[in-house]
């Protein structure tokens, strides 16, 4: 698999980052750290909008920077939604998504099919200053994707858009890209578009350092800052059993047990990912088998790390997959657990990923 | 009524004007361009070179342009070298020295409104493949149009009212360098005053609609982009 | 009972150079002290009928101090003529110009400079001349007009045009190395040049001007430097 | 209590927004609806950068628009975040806030602390060119607080930053406007961010109607469109009943029953807001009592509503209040759930809302 | 050497120069405003109004001035009647001449900067409680900073090589309307080349050390605000 090689300094006034990682081309790779950690600052030197001296960036098997070269912006095929203020002010809604697809080679039809996912069909003949916040990230949104660019790279693109439209358009965004093959490097600070999205993850932190790693092994690992926020969350792998069209039910076969989540059809077989928040999880000592609705699993105690005064964060494994379980500390104390000891996880609320 | 030299100054004036406008735009653009992009510490330097032909009162200027561009000045006797010939009395003559003289009212606008832009829309455009000729016509050229604008107006009506250097450098030939201004002044100073009216008041005319249009036409761009 | 005045003059420029020298006698005979004012006299004129604060105006035509003087914003009686201009032929190449004026006929050049004819005496006089040898129509092509004579002047100086009709004045007032070749044009050649003076403003210390002016101290030294008198 | 009291025909090219709204000026007013129903408009309205004829704005006592008055922006002392664009670029941080409290009387003590609130500290002396995102954010939000608005005006204020950050600053904001007195009008479109803030509640739809409420009635009202987003919710009064100061727990009396939340010291009998998302509800026939960790309500089920092809919403009155549950069909089918039922719900997760 | 005569020259110049820009910017500050924000229909009348000066040869405009202020002109026999002077021919008449030739070049910068500035910056200022003109001294003049040099550069430089207007309107009075453009054009006149590069080098030292300090502080500025 083809990947981004990094190696960059990269050096804003008192701000140092360095970035030293190998970004696999496929699929989705979240960016997320806390604001001023240089989320931006990274993505505009992929895409060449900052040089920083020194810098080596490897698209697959395109030398974008070194030593000797520098790759122009616009011939490294990147797309970019930026952070704020995306839009031509000269140009219409319609114009703006033009600009880009006149110069990339894309069709009419697939334009329409952006336009329409992104539900700008009214706004076409609108000028930027006519528009909402939300619709303005729309339409960059919808440019950036229509030139089919060989790296498409997202700066917070959903922060003024709301809920409803996220939940509609994010399975619909990851579908696209996967469809056209583009790789996404998507910067965010909602837990739930990473969780949702995302297959890699590229953890910024306040100390100026970077890495990058599988989401799923990332997200429950204790020397991260991930499984220390408040929404500390595990994705774990599931296979579908089948799908009742009647109650748009999916079955499926998690561990060992069966849950039922609510979706759109699968074919049964498929492995699908299912998010768990780690407050979502509680534990037991053993097993109650008479409460039907919960979903119960037998877990060991891989290791037990603070998370506030009141709380500790427990990471568990469950037949070989990591799961994260907040609990008070009080409940630990009473319940006496143990590093490696063997209990029960119980889940009380699963969601589909994707 | 109008006669006939002065319609033939008045042609000549446009043509004038109109030539030296759009060689000012060419020259201007890039170098506006560069000096509102540029970190050279000196650049200071230039611009202060550009705005001095300003300072000089025109004929004064014209007079030294005459000494610069006659058989014995160094550009005269260099274009002689290369086997060309001397440009005082000529129109091509003119227009070089109307562009001196009206660079500043071009360059400066145009610089500004360029750094005005700022460097967000160029690093969109950047990101849409467009290479840096294709942002500047795409990008730059219609944000600026309002700089574009005032630049050309400055330096077409500049032109049209440019007097000094046209007189001293022109040699008042009809057909070829008498232009309308030397036509009105040479009325006035022959006290013929109601052709010096006459012909003030086509030009103001002709130029009262010119300027309409293009302001009219700004003015209805500019709702449009609200 | 003569106080001290101090007078504006109006002069037209190409006399300018020549009542410089004229001043400091004047002011130290009279006790009044001058003001020059050189210019076109043209705008002398346009300023004069606006109102313009000028006590003596010294034209380079006959015109326009007669208009003034109708119009009745000169002195009555007061207009004289100071001078009569002479026409020169110069270049700045000592072999170009001959004697008669040959050379007009030749295409050794390719400017020949005069004065605008419809704003300068000196112009119109050149004209005539040029008209009288038959050349005004074929030369039409190769004369460059100055505005006024000094330029005219310039157009030569800078070698831009290789010959031009100057004020025989101008020439006497070049450097020796710039002398070049000329051909004093004989004044039959064309109608006087008479440059007059008026008073605009009446005064005692404006006619003890307009008489130093033409007493023979003056005349001496006006004649001297190429200019004819009455 | 005072109120501002609304009557804005808003139009903007085809847009259409009839408000008709009379807000109490009292803690936060929370603006909600999805991109583009006019929630930024209507904040300019309010705040007089947009006039629209035919308004009336009513402050308090003042009549800052009618038929013949137009109190002029600055006039208003409101304080204003906008969504986008927000500093100026011609100052440096510092000069940024200075700005503001140069022409307020604010004590130099409180903008300190509203500085330090919000992290500025290292950044007074940059410009606004060298902040990031959420920095630039950040720095428009301690401006407008610390000009001491009579009415503060906040568009997505914190749309660009982390939830780490939201987490802390949330209730210190909520403590600061509290205790100066300051009204708020607070736009956002995340759901937590809302439900921990606000107490009243301007809902906005795409039908150009706007609707204002007391928070906790109008999230449960299936009328509104609140109640049936994914992330639908309820809000429950509990009571503290003790503090655990070694396992920094409070114990809450909710509806009879006892939960324990972690949290900061809180006086007994203290009165405090839970949250509840309606997909942590779950229903049983039955009290399980045999479940120590749940907490067990009996309830009458009051509606039942669809909210997707697999899922229902259930409208439940627990002792007066309004909870929400969503349930799979399924379940209700299974079940047999009816209105006027009187079942049991199991709440999974509480979480603490101010 | 520099005469006495030139000197006095050269400080009328500068005072010149230095009222006018000072007038012009003080008048053209409100007039631009006003045109960069009005929605008035009929604006582009006035803005062609604005430019028509320019179109005109500096002579006769200075002309057509003449004829105004003149006693005889409505200008000057309006001020008459009030029991004032006629301002052709003073330093008051100058000046006034000057403005008119050189209120497109302050004006033009000025709106395009201003249109440039956007609604934002001063919409963020009335919500911190600034007021109209407080907005206008505290935000607007320092965005409109690089517009304001350039109108201020392009208006006195302009003034101070100005010429026709001047030489017309003024009389070329020593000491009183005789400023250095029409000393050196004196000068070319009377062939005193020495003289008249003397003065001319002089007016370009000065007016390229005085280009230089603004452009070099402006460009000190722009880096200290990148
Ligand atoms: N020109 C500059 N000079 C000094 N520091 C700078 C400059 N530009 C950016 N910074 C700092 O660099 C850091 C990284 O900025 P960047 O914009 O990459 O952050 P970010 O992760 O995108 O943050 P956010 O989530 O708030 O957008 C910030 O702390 C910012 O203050
Ligand atoms: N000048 C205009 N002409 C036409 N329509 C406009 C204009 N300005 C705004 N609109 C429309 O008005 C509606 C309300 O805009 P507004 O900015 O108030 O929305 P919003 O609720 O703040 O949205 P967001 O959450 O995306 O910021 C939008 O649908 C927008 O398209
Ligand atoms: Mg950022
Ligand atoms: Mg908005």
């Amino acid at each position: 698999m083809s990947t981004l090689n990094l190696n960059l300094p990269i050096r804003k006034g008192n701000f140092a980052l360095n970035v030293d990682l190998s970004i696999p081309l496929q699929g989705v790779t979240a960016v997320f750290g806390a604001s001023g950690t240089g989320k931006t600052s990274l993505l505009r030197a992929i895409a060449g909008l900052d040089r920083h001296v020194g810098g080596l960036v490897n698209f697959a098997d395109q030398m974008w920077q070194d030593h000797h070269n520098f790759t122009a912006v616009h011939k490294r095929g990147v797309g970019y939604v930026f952070q704020e203020d995306n839009l031509f002010t000269h140009l219409s809604v319609e114009e703006n998504i033009q600009y880009g697809t006149s110069r990339a080679s894309n069709t009419k039809a697939a334009v329409d099919h952006i336009i329409t996912l992104l539900q700008l069909q009214n706004l076409l003949t609108r000028r930027p200053s006519q528009l909402s916040g939300g619709e303005r990230q729309k339409v960059a949104i919808a440019r950036a994707l229509a030139i089919l660019p060989k790296l498409l790279l997202m700066d917070e693109p959903l922060a003024a858009l709301d809920q409803t439209f996220k939940q509609d358009f994010l399975p619909q965004l990851k579908a696209l890209i996967s469809e056209l093959g583009i790789p996404l490097l998507y910067v965010s600070h909602a837990a739930d578009e990473v969780a949702q999205l995302a297959d890699n993850l590229v953890l910024l932190d306040k100390s100026g350092a970077a890495k990058c790693g599988n989401i799923i092994e990332m997200l429950t690992n204790p020397e991260l800052t991930l499984a220390h926020r408040q929404e500390a969350e595990s994705l774990l792998t599931a296979t579908v059993n089948s799908y009742d069209a009647h109650y748009h039910l999916l079955s499926l076969q998690l561990c060992g047990q069966t849950i039922s989540v609510s979706g759109k059809p699968l074919a049964p077989g498929t492995s699908v990912r299912v998010r768990i928040l780690a407050q979502d999880v509680s534990i037991t000592l053993a097993a109650q088998h008479d409460t039907s609705i919960l979903n119960i699993f037998p877990v060991t105690i891989e290791q037990i790390f603070p998370y506030s005064a009141a709380q500790d964060t427990i990471l568990l494994n469950l037949a070989g997959s990591q799961l994260l379980a907040r609990i008070t500390r009080k409940s630990k104390d009473l319940l006496g657990l143990k590093t490696d000891q063997k209990v029960f996880a119980q889940i009380k609320s699963v969601a589909l990923s994707q | 009524m109008l006669t006939q030299a002065d319609l033939t100054a008045l042609l000549l004036t446009l043509q004038l004007a109109l030539c030296t406008t759009a060689i000012l735009l060419v020259l201007g653009t890039p170098l506006a361009w560069w000096l509102a992009r540029t970190q050279w510490r000196f650049k200071f330097l230039l611009e202060t070179l550009i705005a001095m032909p300003l300072v000089l009162p025109p004929t004064v200027l014209g007079f030294y342009l005459l000494l610069a561009l006659g058989p014995r000045g160094f550009v005269g006797s260099f274009m002689q070298t290369l086997g060309g010939e001397p440009l005082a009395f000529t129109f091509t003559g003119l227009v070089i020295g109307s562009v001196i003289y009206s660079l500043p009212f071009v360059v400066q606008p145009l610089q500004d409104t360029f750094h005005n832009i700022g460097k967000r829309p160029l690093e969109v455009a950047a990101t849409l493949r467009a290479g840096g000729l294709d942002r500047f016509l795409t990008i730059v050229l219609p944000l600026a149009k309002s700089g574009f604008i005032t630049a050309s107006m400055l330096g077409f009506a500049h032109t049209l009212g440019e007097f000094g250097v046209v007189l001293m450098l022109g040699g008042n030939i009809p057909g070829e360098t008498q232009v309308l201004s030397i036509a009105i002044y040479g009325h006035v100073e022959s006290l013929e005053y109601v052709q010096a009216h006459l012909l003030s008041a086509a030009l103001l005319i002709l130029s009262f609609f010119m300027l309409l249009t293009v302001y009219g036409l700004r003015g209805r761009m500019r709702v449009a982009s609200m | 009972t003569a106080h001290a005045d101090n007078l504006r003059i109006a002069v037209a420029s190409n006399f300018a150079p020549m009542l410089t020298q004229l001043t400091a006698k004047f002011e130290q005979v009279s006790g009044h002290t001058l003001l020059l004012i050189p210019g076109a006299t043209g705008q002398h004129y346009a300023q004069i009928v606006n109102g313009a604060p000028f006590d003596v105006f010294l034209s380079a035509d006959s015109e326009r101090p007669t208009q003034l003087e109708t119009q009745g914003q000169a002195v009555s009686g007061s207009r004289f003529i100071y001078a009569l201009g002479k026409l020169a032929l110069w270049s700045a190449d000592p072999k170009l110009v001959d004697d008669e004026g040959l050379i007009l006929q030749s295409s050794a050049f390719q400017h020949l400079a005069i004065a605008n004819p419809a704003l300068a005496p000196f112009g119109l006089a050149a004209q005539q001349v040029l008209v009288s040898m038959s050349l005004w129509d074929p030369l039409q092509t190769r004369l460059v007009l100055g505005e006024n004579i000094t330029q005219t002047l310039q157009f030569v100086q800078t070698g831009n045009a290789e010959l031009g009709f100057i004020a025989y004045s101008q020439f006497l007032l070049l450097d020796t190395s710039q002398k070049g070749s000329v051909w004093a044009v004989p004044t039959a050649m064309h109608k006087p040049i008479i440059q007059q003076g008026v008073i605009l403003k009446d005064s005692d210390a404006a006619r003890a001007f307009v008489a130093f002016l033409q007493n023979d101290y003056s005349r001496n030294l006006i004649q001297a430097a190429g200019y004819d008198l009455p």
